[in-house]
């Protein structure tokens, strides 16, 4: 192991933590939010165009065999996090006490990004809490509403429920492996030894906790609606996203067992139908989304079920569609006197008359979510169901396409809402500010390049 | 069955135990101990694979559960206070705003 | 210019004119209406244009673009025309000033979102028409539902919400399917040939088991019969029909449906032709039954939106019946009949739309003896009312009659042959369904222009120049295919033999015979 | 000049647009001139043509274009001219330009003169396609374009919903036997393949009978038939189109177009040549109507009714002639009833025209010294359709008799015996309007008494012309004319005694009639009313037309209501479709307010929740290895 390598291989953790010490220093120096902003903002670019660069020169290095590897597919997936974590930022002004977001925020990206460089169960296990346990904190930063300590409370003690699941999982699978390697999963996955079984299982319980799959999702709602909109954007899209692509490198070369194909897909298909069923009934737009990112959640697992080789795009594709999607309505939400205001979904009503622009774009991301084309979400929906056929799981895929049947009517019923009523009574209007039309314009960009050439982006994954 | 296998049952035990814990204890003070318990009883099953395997790493595992048993009360404890002081009550029936 | 490059003009020209209306200033109601006209009639222009160029002895695709798009899956943006989709295109060209212009005095709301709208679904219908790769119809297809879901939801009446949900829920639930169906037929493509392509030549004619071939056509068709619509998947037409605003209505009328008929004969059938002919029966039941059970219910509304409604489903169950006869005559006629709906059915919407602009009912009872107090606008709804009983001269009746005529001379040879006899029955029931056609055309007419005169708002005025002249485009076009359909038939001619060939003669396809699975995966 | 025929055809329609688009801006002067001009321009240009083909013998074929051509199929617009169709074109257009004329008179005060003169053109414009074109399909153009010419006729004063329902009804009713017409189309389509009826003809006289059997063609056609000439059971519609002005009830519903299901059968002898089940289905019906037709007419009291439905029963005289053989025969008839039922609906017109509108018979009487023109040439023309010779009803029908007696194409003792009776009938109860009308008492009140008045030179120049033609047009031996293309049926050798005795027969069965209506209506017509009163159930089934409409208004009309609102609408689509859709979503709405009542916000149930989860992945999973 070589200086070079770790400095080269890590670079976007490197930037973030020197983002971090940076934000430190400034508090002492300074209290201006505009500057915590831009800091952060310009340390999530600089990460992610280096994670971007590493991608493209398909760089490949090993700074710490066994235990963090860096190959361009994890550090593509680096980069998009990174990168779909600064619309969050940029609409987060006012969020900021100080610069514990940009700081927790930061914290939690670097133990995303160790987790897609993992290549032992403890760095996995390292990065997972690292990125977890800031966010616990950060849906505590609303203090302000009672319901968010409620919230972190929830998101708290059923991720350490997680975590120690896992842990327990990875002991397991030591136990019957006796290696921390991540390729000792799928040894486990096809052994018949219970002990390995009972392993498999319970790490699989644990990354469905994390990414809010029926049953373990009953957190979710509530930890989303008790935190403020960036968090909650964060913790729906790159959370997520990241928990996912973890899960790939966990998964990766493994072939499901014909007999624990259901394994992965049960479940998902319930959180598909259950996520869709009852964001139907929600007045309150983060809840709603909570729920859709339940079902989304289903439909990632579905990603499982394809060939091995499939997975990492697919899953790839559909997070960056996904993300971004959430992100533009996120951002684009109006402004609002409270928080709580800002949440309900009342307040969308007559936004065309308001705001066009706004209620257009959210409307976009709404039909991109149910998966209706041209909006990337379908190509995305698409590239999953089309690998769970060619897998031969047709009867799962027909299953997974109705059960995104029922995801349809919330969405339209969103731009029912924006489009169809009458305007909300006196609410107020303010300008949107610059950094809100920059976040949407950092969303606008990549997603008009994924409806229109799909292909290419496709082809670079 | 050996004392290997045998603690690790009882390391499972530990955990089902906490686990039911968190089900059954209404006062989130105890709710978080039993979360606690849960990471001992793996602590446990750790030890003793890293016993039969004679691996370091499994060691170093160990002392990450730690810190990061230690990490989470961190984050609980003031969450648990400001609740406390908000309803004037440890009782998790109390929590129960966000539903639906 | 290129006609391939103009073809791909008249494709993108909606979307350029959204992009334009985006720069008008919002409250600028004139600008936006010239422009959108202005727009839709150098559409029109450019597809005349085309049509002329359309060389109908060269059969095939003419004026065709294929460029990658998603490479990786062979999917191509690949369009082009062919004597099915000419007509068709031409006709949705055709009708979209005439929506435009319509729609000047009717929308005062949002006008710049009504017409980027119009623009929208105007490109997604063109595009499903010339689509010559599943991927792109599909989405084309899909893309749609948005603007029409808009339509309905923002400027339609009381109900809108109900209507609008209920057609976007009941299309969709049909293209899921399909969407699966499409996955798994090109993937069983794949496994058997080798070929990754979504493009509609390379999937003709699938060699796939005919157990496998009836499930994806039963997919297929489900979209489509939804689209068309077919009893009993009809609910979502007439509230579509009576809560849309005039325009929406025209749209869906005059071109909406067609893209299930044009579903069913440029893919549904050459698609799976084993399953085809295996399903005929059904089909061709289908068919009467729409004709018969639309023409019963058009007879016992009384909204006269909702009397145009049922008789869409009634036009186009003799469509579906053209198409399944899998005779040349029938098919030419099922193709007039698309466009000949086209025109009568948007005309009467169009002409509901006037008068309910006037008196803002659409309750029957509340008229009568119009034909004394609007002579021009009562002179122009009996014709089009003629027109849509398939009276002679009128292009329904070249429809019609060579659509029974086809399927009379499908079905007689098999009963002298005696090898069956319900394909006759069906003929002669649906030759029994003109009587139908001509009982609630008439008993419209009766009641809305002949009695005593009455209506809620006198004094009425008569049509205004511009409603003349949008009514006398239609009419003019309802006397030229009646009279002269020859030339339009011989632009679809080779198109519709090869459509037969596809199905009832085993062509050769890019599927090698496949192994008894189906070779899928 | 080549194409005559398209000009016969063209010129009305160059009428129809005229006054259609510029009528009322350029005054009635120009549209009489229009109006009656163009028919009469056609009609010069219809006899240029007959004198062309007396000359050249050959049939005249005028292609204009080809409306379609499918695969080997080609469907060409084109006409036709040979001695049939030259007789029709010569009536048609002769007869109509005459009613024109007549109209110019009778419609003079109308506000839509304009209106009316466009629908007339275009109705000879059909007519004329109809009788000249070629093929089947440009017949059916016409065929049912002249349907589409009488419902706006009828329906002309359409501010009565009376008079416009009956329009629709004429026009619903035809559609009926118009369903039947396409099918034997298509069936002829199928077994000749093509539609062109001299080569339908030629293909079922030729060598090898076409493969499909004749009399269903046949009995299918005939059905159009039924529709259009107003016969059994589709009679029900001409009756109430009297709605319409009379000189339409004179050209439509009397000369021309109610002849064009005869013209049919005529035209497409070559079929029913080989049909003789469906010979003998027409004779039947046509006999049949005949008689039911004439019973009805006994005692109607409207002028026009009682018109309407000696109309029909001539009409099922001339299909008996068709059934039993007889084409020459029975456009014989046709052609002789042109002339005197025209003039008959026009003298009818002309006495309403005199009384104000007044059409009931019972308020008439004693107007033969007030309108002498009138009483005089519809007297004349009641003589000839009572069969009186030596006028023209006299010979068509007695030949009819004849051939219906003796003809071995079907021709059948019984059917004379009836059809002489229908005959008696006829002349009775023309007679009897002749004299409720003209003679005894005048029945009306002393108002519309004072006001009568005879018509304009226009009308009664006309109806003079038209009683003249019924006096000598017999004298025109259209059958012979015919024989060369519709040869007259062989008849029964030993029968041949008989014919004589049959002339005398029909000509006291004719005088017998006047007697009786005299001897009846005489003086206070007391007698008529007795025996009116002694058979009063009869009296009624005969004024009640026998019920008809009431029968399928309660056997069609209702029932199929009745399915399309409680089955189709009710249970068809609002119950078991949208029932079903609104049952789904309910099912959802359902399940998602069951699942949203699990997210309770208690904490112990989410873990419950995940305790749940694990366990059953784990026993899942152990069960699987």
């Amino acid at each position: 192991m070589n200086a070079q390598t770790i400095l080269t291989a890590m670079l976007p953790e490197h930037l973030l933590l020197v983002g971090i010490l940076l934000l430190l220093v400034l508090e002492m120096a300074s209290r201006r939010e505009r500057e915590f902003l831009g800091v952060t903002v310009l340390v999530l670019f600089a990460a992610a165009f280096a994670a971007a660069r590493l991608a493209v020169a398909d760089y490949a290095g090993v700074p710490f065999p066994g235990q963090f590897s860096v190959d361009p597919a994890a550090a593509l997936g680096k980069a998009v996090l990174l990168a779909l974590s600064i619309p969050a930022v940029l609409v987060a002004r006012g969020e900021f006490g100080g610069t514990r977001f940009a700081i927790l925020l930061l914290s939690s990206l670097y133990g995303a990004c160790l987790m897609l460089s993992s290549d032992s169960f403890l760095t996995l296990f390292l990065g997972i809490e690292l990125m977890s346990m800031p966010v616990y904190a950060l849906v505590l930063l609303a203090m302000a509403r009672p319901e968010s300590l409620e919230g972190a409370l929830k998101y708290l003690i059923l991720g350490g429920a997680g975590t120690a699941t896992l842990l327990l999982g990875i002991s397991f699978v030591f136990g019957a492996t006796g290696s921390f390697a991540l390729p000792a999963f799928a040894e486990a996955l096809d052994s018949a030894d219970p002990i390995a079984q009972a392993g498999v299982v319970l790490i699989t319980v644990a990354f469905f906790l994390k990414a809010a799959v029926v049953p373990f999702h009953a957190w979710a709602p509530d930890a989303y609606e008790g935190a403020t909109v960036p968090v909650t954007a964060y913790m729906a899209t790159v959370v997520k996203s990241a928990v996912l692509l973890a899960a790939v490198r966990l998964f990766d070369g493994a072939e499901l067992p014909e007999g624990n194909a259901a394994l992965l897909a049960a479940l998902p298909l319930a959180s598909m139908v259950w996520g869709n069923l009852t964001a139907m009934r929600q007045a309150g737009f983060r809840r709603m989304i909570a729920y859709s990112s339940i079902a989304h959640a289903g439909y990632l697992f579905f990603a499982f079920l394809g060939p091995a080789a499939g997975r990492f795009e697919a899953v790839l594709f559909y997070v960056v569609a996904y993300g971004l999607m959430n992100l533009l309505a996120f951002v684009s939400l109006p402004a609002a006197g409270r928080d709580a205001d800002r949440d309900r979904l009342d307040n969308l009503k007559g936004l065309f008359r308001r705001s066009p622009y706004a209620a257009i774009l959210i409307g976009a991301a709404m039909l991109s979510l149910a998966g209706i084309p041209p909006f990337p979400g379908f190509v995305a929906k698409f590239l999953i169901f089309r690998n769970v056929i060619e897998a031969g799981y047709t009867g799962w895929a027909v299953a997974g396409l109705l059960g995104s049947y029922l995801g349809i009517y919330f969405y339209l019923r969103v731009i029912q809402f924006m489009f169809m009523s009458p305007g909300a009574e006196g609410a107020a209007e303010e300008p949107p500010r610059l950094a809100a039309f920059a976040a949407s314009l950092c969303c606008l960009l990549p997603v008009v390049l994924l409806t229109l050439f799909p292909g290419w982006v496709i082809d670079r994954l | 069955m050996d004392n290997g296998q045998l603690l690790v049952v009882l390391g499972a035990v530990l955990f089902a135990l906490g686990f039911a814990g968190l089900v059954l204890r209404r006062n989130v003070l105890v709710m978080l101990m039993c979360m606690e318990l849960m990471l001992n009883g793996v602590t446990l099953c750790l030890v003793v694979f890293a016993q039969q395997a004679a691996s370091t790493a499994a060691t170093v595992l160990v002392f990450l559960v730690f810190v990061v048993a230690a990490a989470e009360i961190a984050i609980a404890v003031p969450i648990v206070l400001l609740l406390a002081r908000h309803k004037h009550t440890l009782d998790l029936g109390a929590y129960t705003d966000l539903k639906g | 210019m290129s006609e391939p490059a103009m073809l791909n003009l008249v494709l993108f020209l909606p979307v350029l004119g959204m992009v334009m209306l985006l720069l008008v200033p919002r409250d600028a109601h004139g600008t936006v209406r010239g422009l959108a006209l202005a727009v839709m009639l150098l559409q029109l222009a450019l597809t005349v244009v085309l049509y002329q160029a359309f060389d109908p002895q060269v059969a095939g695709l003419q004026f065709e673009t294929r460029l990658p798009w998603i490479a990786d899956w062979g999917v191509y943006y690949h369009i082009g025309l062919d004597g099915l989709n000419v007509l068709l295109v031409l006709l949705t060209a055709f009708l979209g000033p005439l929506v435009v212009a319509g729609a000047f005095s009717a929308i005062d709301k949002d006008v710049k979102l009504f017409y980027a709208m119009v623009f929208l679904i105007q490109f997604a219908m063109l595009g499903t028409f010339v689509a010559q790769d599943l991927f792109l119809f599909y989405v084309f297809w899909e893309t749609m539902l948005i603007p029409m879901f808009l339509i309905i939801g923002i400027w339609g009446g009381e109900r809108r919400i109900y209507a609008t949900l209920k057609f976007v829920l009941y299309t969709a639930f049909g293209s899921i399917l399909m969407l699966a169906a499409v996955i798994y037929l090109v993937l069983s493509l794949q496994a058997t040939s080798g070929i990754t392509s979504f493009a509609f030549t390379d999937l003709y004619g699938s060699r796939l088991p005919l157990d496998i071939q009836v499930l994806l056509l039963g997919a297929f068709a489900l979209s489509f019969a939804i689209k068309v619509p077919v009893v009993p998947f009809h609910t979502w037409l007439p509230d579509a029909h009576v809560e849309a605003p005039t325009a929406g209505s025209v749209i869906l009328a005059g071109v909406l449906l067609k893209m299930g008929t044009y579903g069913f004969i440029k893919l549904g059938f050459p698609l799976f032709p084993d399953a085809a002919r295996a399903l005929t029966p059904a089909v061709m039941v289908l068919a009467v039954v729409s004709i018969v059970y639309g023409a019963c219910l058009a007879l016992v509304q009384d909204d006269i939106k909702k009397i145009i409604a049922y008789s869409s489903i009634s036009h186009l169950g003799y469509v579906m019946l053209g198409l399944a006869s899998f005779e040349l005559i029938g098919i030419q006629g099922a193709i007039i009949q698309m466009v000949s709906h086209g025109l009568t059915a948007g005309g009467l919407f169009l002409m509901v739309g006037m008068i309910y602009e006037r008196c803002h009912t659409r309750d029957l009872a509340a008229y009568g003896g119009l034909a004394r107090i609007l002579p021009v606008y009562s002179v122009f709804f009996m014709i089009l009312t003629l027109a849509a009983i398939g009276l002679p001269t009128t292009s329904g009746f070249t429809g019609e009659f060579l659509v029974l005529l086809g399927a009379f001379d499908a079905a007689w040879p098999q009963y002298a042959n005696g090898a069956a006899t319900w394909p006759l029955v069906l003929a002669c029931t649906a030759v029994l369904g003109v009587v139908l056609g001509a009982l609630y055309m008439l008993r419209l007419a009766q009641k809305f222009l002949f009695g005593e005169s009455r209506a809620p708002h006198a004094p009425l005025t008569d049509l205004n120049l511009r409603e003349k002249l949008i009514l006398v485009a239609i009419v003019a076009a309802v006397f030229v295919l009646g009279l002269f359909p020859d030339s339009f038939m011989q632009k679809t001619e080779l198109a519709a033999r090869e459509y037969q060939q596809q199905v009832l003669v085993e062509p050769e396809s890019r599927w090698v015979r496949a192994a008894p699975d189906g070779g899928s995966p | 000049m080549s194409n005559l025929l398209t000009l016969i055809v063209v010129l009305p329609l160059a009428g129809f647009l005229l006054n259609g688009l510029a009528g009322n801006r350029l005054g009635k002067a120009f549209v009489s001139a229009v109006g009656c001009g163009l028919p009469a321009l056609s009609f010069a240009a219809a006899v240029a043509a007959f004198r062309t083909l007396e000359a050249t013998g050959e049939p005249i074929v005028d292609v204009v274009f080809r409306w379609a051509l499918i695969g080997d199929s080609a469907f060409e617009v084109s006409f036709y001219l040979d001695r049939l169709s030259a007789v029709m074109t010569l009536i048609v257009t002769g007869v109509g330009s005459l009613i024109h004329v007549y109209s110019t008179g009778y419609m003079k005060d109308d506000a839509s003169y304009a209106r009316y003169f466009a629908y007339l053109n275009l109705f000879l414009f059909f007519m004329l396609s109809l009788v000249l074109g070629r093929s089947l399909l440009v017949l059916f153009v016409g065929w049912e374009g002249v349907g589409l010419a009488s419902y706006l006729l009828i329906g002309f004063w359409f501010e009565d919903p009376a008079k416009a329902q009956a329009g629709k009804k004429a026009f619903i009713t035809n559609r009926v036997g118009d369903a039947g017409f396409l099918l034997g189309m298509f069936l002829i389509y199928t077994a000749v393949g093509t539609l062109e009826m001299d080569r339908v003809n030629a293909a079922f006289m030729g060598p090898e009978l076409p493969a499909v059997s004749a009399s269903l063609v046949g009995i299918l056609l005939f059905i159009g038939a039924t529709g259009k000439s107003a016969q059994i059971p589709l009679h029900v519609w001409l009756p109430d189109a009297m709605a319409g002005p009379t000189p339409v009830s004179a050209l439509i519903h009397a000369a021309t177009m109610v002849t064009a299901g005869i013209y049919l059968v005529a035209r497409l002898s070559g079929v029913y040549l080989h049909a003789p089940e469906a010979s003998e289905v027409v004779a039947v019906i046509g006999i049949l109507t005949a008689f039911f037709a004439a019973t009805i007419a006994v005692v109607q009291t409207d002028i026009k009714k009682v018109l309407a439905y000696s109309t029909i029963s001539q009409l099922g005289f001339m299909f008996l002639a068709l059934g039993v053989g007889a084409y020459g025969v029975a456009v014989f008839h046709l052609y002789t009833h042109a002339f005197f039922k025209a003039c008959l609906f026009l003298g009818a017109g002309s006495v309403i025209h005199a009384l104000g509108g007044e059409q009931d018979i019972r308020r008439m009487g004693g107007l033969a010294k007030r309108i002498p023109v009138t009483f005089i040439t519809f007297a004349v023309a009641t003589a000839a359709i009572a069969g009186l010779p030596p006028l023209a009803g006299f010979f068509s029908k007695d030949e009819i008799l004849w051939f219906a007696f003796a003809s071995e194409a079907g021709g059948a003792p019984w059917l004379w015996a009836l059809a002489s009776l229908t005959a008696l009938l006829t002349a009775f109860y023309m007679f009897r309007l002749l004299w409720l009308t003209f003679f005894g008492q005048p029945r009306m009140d002393a108002e519309t008494a004072h006001h009568i008045h005879e018509s304009p030179w226009s009308m009664t120049g006309i109806l003079v012309v038209l009683a003249f033609l019924s006096t000598v047009g017999g004298f025109v031996s259209i059958p012979h004319f015919l024989e060369p293309m519709l040869p007259l049926p062989a008849t029964d050798e030993h029968l041949h005694h008989f014919e004589v005795p049959l002339i005398v027969v029909a000509v006291l069965i004719g005088l017998a009639g006047l007697a009786a209506a005299a001897w009846l209506y005489g003086g206070d017509a007391s007698r008529a009313a007795r025996l009116g009163a002694r058979f009063t159930g009869l009296h009624r089934l005969l004024s009640g037309k026998y019920y008809v409409d009431e029968l399928y208004e309660a056997v069609l009309g209702r029932p199929l209501w009745w399915i399309s609102d409680r089955i189709f609408l009710r249970l068809g689509d609002r119950a078991l479709i949208d029932g079903t859709l609104h049952g789904l979503a309910g099912v959802a709405r359902l399940g998602a307010a069951a699942l949203a009542r699990i997210q309770t916000g208690n904490l112990h149930l989410y873990v419950w929740l995940a305790l749940i989860g694990i366990f059953a992945l784990l026993w899942w999973s152990f069960g699987h290895v």
